[in-house]
């Protein structure tokens, strides 16, 4: 059966649903054209960043009036269940949705809001020991990466979050996680960022 | 095996500890019985620790009263210890720093130097440091997540396209991703695997049938009996940590001076 | 507010496509009203049935103009690709990084060391559900098979390993997979003596 004549702009778009559809992970704008580049859609390679860009945006549209929604994230789009039907996908997955400790989580936001930053130095913030399997439980997600070591004695290993942790917690950048509270507004005069920031 | 021993020596209760009667639980404590088990489950170190005794008491953090705030931590530490609830060695630190602020804040200070600088300061830094990122953690953990609050929609794939180019495998990543399931399971073992005993379980079972029977929220208080005394208290205690980290329960607390409750996690949702 | 039928219609068309997005299998009628059922939908449960069929007939004519289809296969009912749109899936695949997850790995270990294991016994271990896509990939690569169902309510179906996961692995036997205590040390920390014994 040959292929039904299609549209350039058409067939991007149904590409591209095809595509978001079917990836484990969010896909970006340039793995979306390097995906749709040298196939047999007739458009000019120079011009597919903005047609993949268009059909994003019509897609976008179209699923208005669908149950699932298209979302931007850290390392590109994907569709997702819009959240006023949680309720029914919480019937179906009946497992109980894991629990981060708190140790994993303020740890998590040290290194998110600090990085590069060495266990010595959320340790120093914590008060207490960074369990291994805390620092293992967080590469291991993914969500945090080694930086390479840090000029210092030891060399201990520097740390940062990846786009796996923005995906994961719905962001687009590291810009969107919630600001931090500011340290002078629970109360010292003497307290300044720079003592904060510039530790070590 | 020295687990088991652990649990052998673990069975007269009321014999540890540094000095009898010194602690009855829960009425005699010097921290309230409500706040047992939120002390008892989740601290995360001294810094959190003595951050909420300050702001439990609606203390100003940067005019702590040292003395006071010792004595709390101190009474905490001992709690622990006769509980026989190890310690990290952070919170033994943190007593000797607060001891020591203790006897400097006694000492007279020289009120011409203006330069002199509190000797709570740099505790004081620590803290407000330590608070700004324990609310980004909370803040974090608020975010909408996947598993919990987002589900990604997926086509299943066409059957026949799956056996494309089957990646490759090592058996040491295979023996890799098994330890870390050995592993975990390990964490998720009972953290009170030593204190576990047949009481305990016997009690989180009564524990159950009376939230289900109640069908609602029931004062944390009420769930202890006056007429138990301590080793009660400390079985009942013990009981309701291992339903809350079970999920088997709900505990709320709608503020530091408010009331906690608990009730059977299934009469909710 | 009266209830209004068109409102609790649109209600269910809008679950079973949340539902039929996340679940991991086709799902069946009979699963769409059972999980539709005691709700707060204002439907008569008695009518439910002809609700769902409705809905799915709905949603059937929603998806022409979309790159999936709902289809009717011997356990139910989901979306797929419309096999026009396979070469995009097909280079996506391609393109992946050529690894396992570690989500697989893992199902894979346990199987290897605790077969006959069940799904049920994997997901309890490992704290999260097993996807079935996961579970079929194994199975595609011949690494493991089905042993049975076990005598158990639902009577879950039972795995192991084969002789091609030896093969694989260049094992002559499972007897000569590491011992689980070599594998504890080689990892991290003292092993608990109860998960180790439970091997036997």
């Amino acid at each position: 059966m040959p292929p039904r004549p299609m549209h350039a702009a058409s067939e991007i778009k149904q590409a591209i649903e095809s595509l978001l559809f079917v990836a484990e992970d969010p896909l970006s704008k340039e793995q979306l054209v390097s995906l749709l580049k040298d196939s047999e859609i007739d458009v000019d390679s120079g011009r597919l960043p903005q047609e993949v860009e268009a059909a994003l945006a019509s897609l976008h549209v179209d699923c208005a009036q669908r149950a699932y929604e298209l979302v931007e994230v850290g390392s590109g789009y994907r569709f997702q269940v819009r959240s006023e039907h949680n309720k029914w996908v919480a019937r179906l997955l009946l497992h109980r949705p894991r629990r981060y400790s708190r140790a994993l989580l303020e740890t998590l936001a040290l290194i998110a809001y600090r990085q590069p930053i060495t266990r010595g130095e959320i340790e120093q913030v914590r008060g207490v020991a960074v369990s291994t399997q805390t620092m293992r439980t967080l590469l291991d997600r993914g969500w945090v990466r080694e930086l390479g070591v840090k000029d210092l004695p030891g060399r201990p290993m520097m740390y940062g979050t990846t786009s796996t942790f923005l995906d994961y917690f719905s962001l687009r950048s590291l810009e969107e996680l919630p600001p931090l509270r500011d340290i002078a507004e629970s109360g010292s005069g003497a307290m300044n960022d720079e003592v904060v920031t510039d530790r070590d | 095996m020295a687990e088991v021993e652990d649990t052998r020596k673990e069975e007269p209760v009321d014999s540890v500890g540094p000095s009898e009667g010194t602690y009855k639980l829960p009425d005699d404590l010097y921290i309230p019985p409500d706040a047992l088990i939120v002390i008892l489950e989740a601290f995360e170190g001294p810094l959190d620790l003595l951050l909420y005794l300050i702001k439990r008491r609606n203390l100003d953090i940067l005019d702590i009263p040292v003395a006071e705030v010792t004595d709390q931590y101190m009474a905490y530490i001992d709690l622990m210890t006769s509980l026989r609830v190890e310690l990290a060695g952070d919170y033994l630190v943190m007593a000797a720093t607060l001891a020591e602020l203790k006897s400097r804040m006694l000492l007279p200070r020289p009120s011409e130097d203006e330069d002199e600088e509190d000797p709570r300061a740099e505790l004081v830094r620590r803290l407000m440091e330590y608070e700004v990122f324990q609310h980004a953690a909370e803040q974090i953990d608020e975010l909408p997540r996947l598993e919990r609050d987002v589900f990604p929609a997926a086509l299943l794939r066409p059957d026949h396209l799956t056996h494309l180019e089957p990646p490759r495998v090592e058996l040491r990543e295979l023996l890799a991703a098994f330890a870390e399931v050995l592993e975990r399971v390990k964490l998720r073992k009972p953290h009170a695997v030593e204190t576990e005993s047949l009481s305990v379980r016997e009690r989180m079972t009564q524990l159950l049938d009376r939230l289900a029977s109640t069908g609602g929220y029931v004062p944390f208080s009420d769930l202890f009996s006056r007429s138990e005394h301590r080793q009660g208290a400390v079985v009942t205690l013990l009981a309701l940590l291992e339903l809350l980290r079970d999920g088997l329960v709900n505990v709320v607390q709608h503020g530091f001076h408010q009331p906690i409750y608990v009730a059977h996690a299934s009469s909710q949702s």
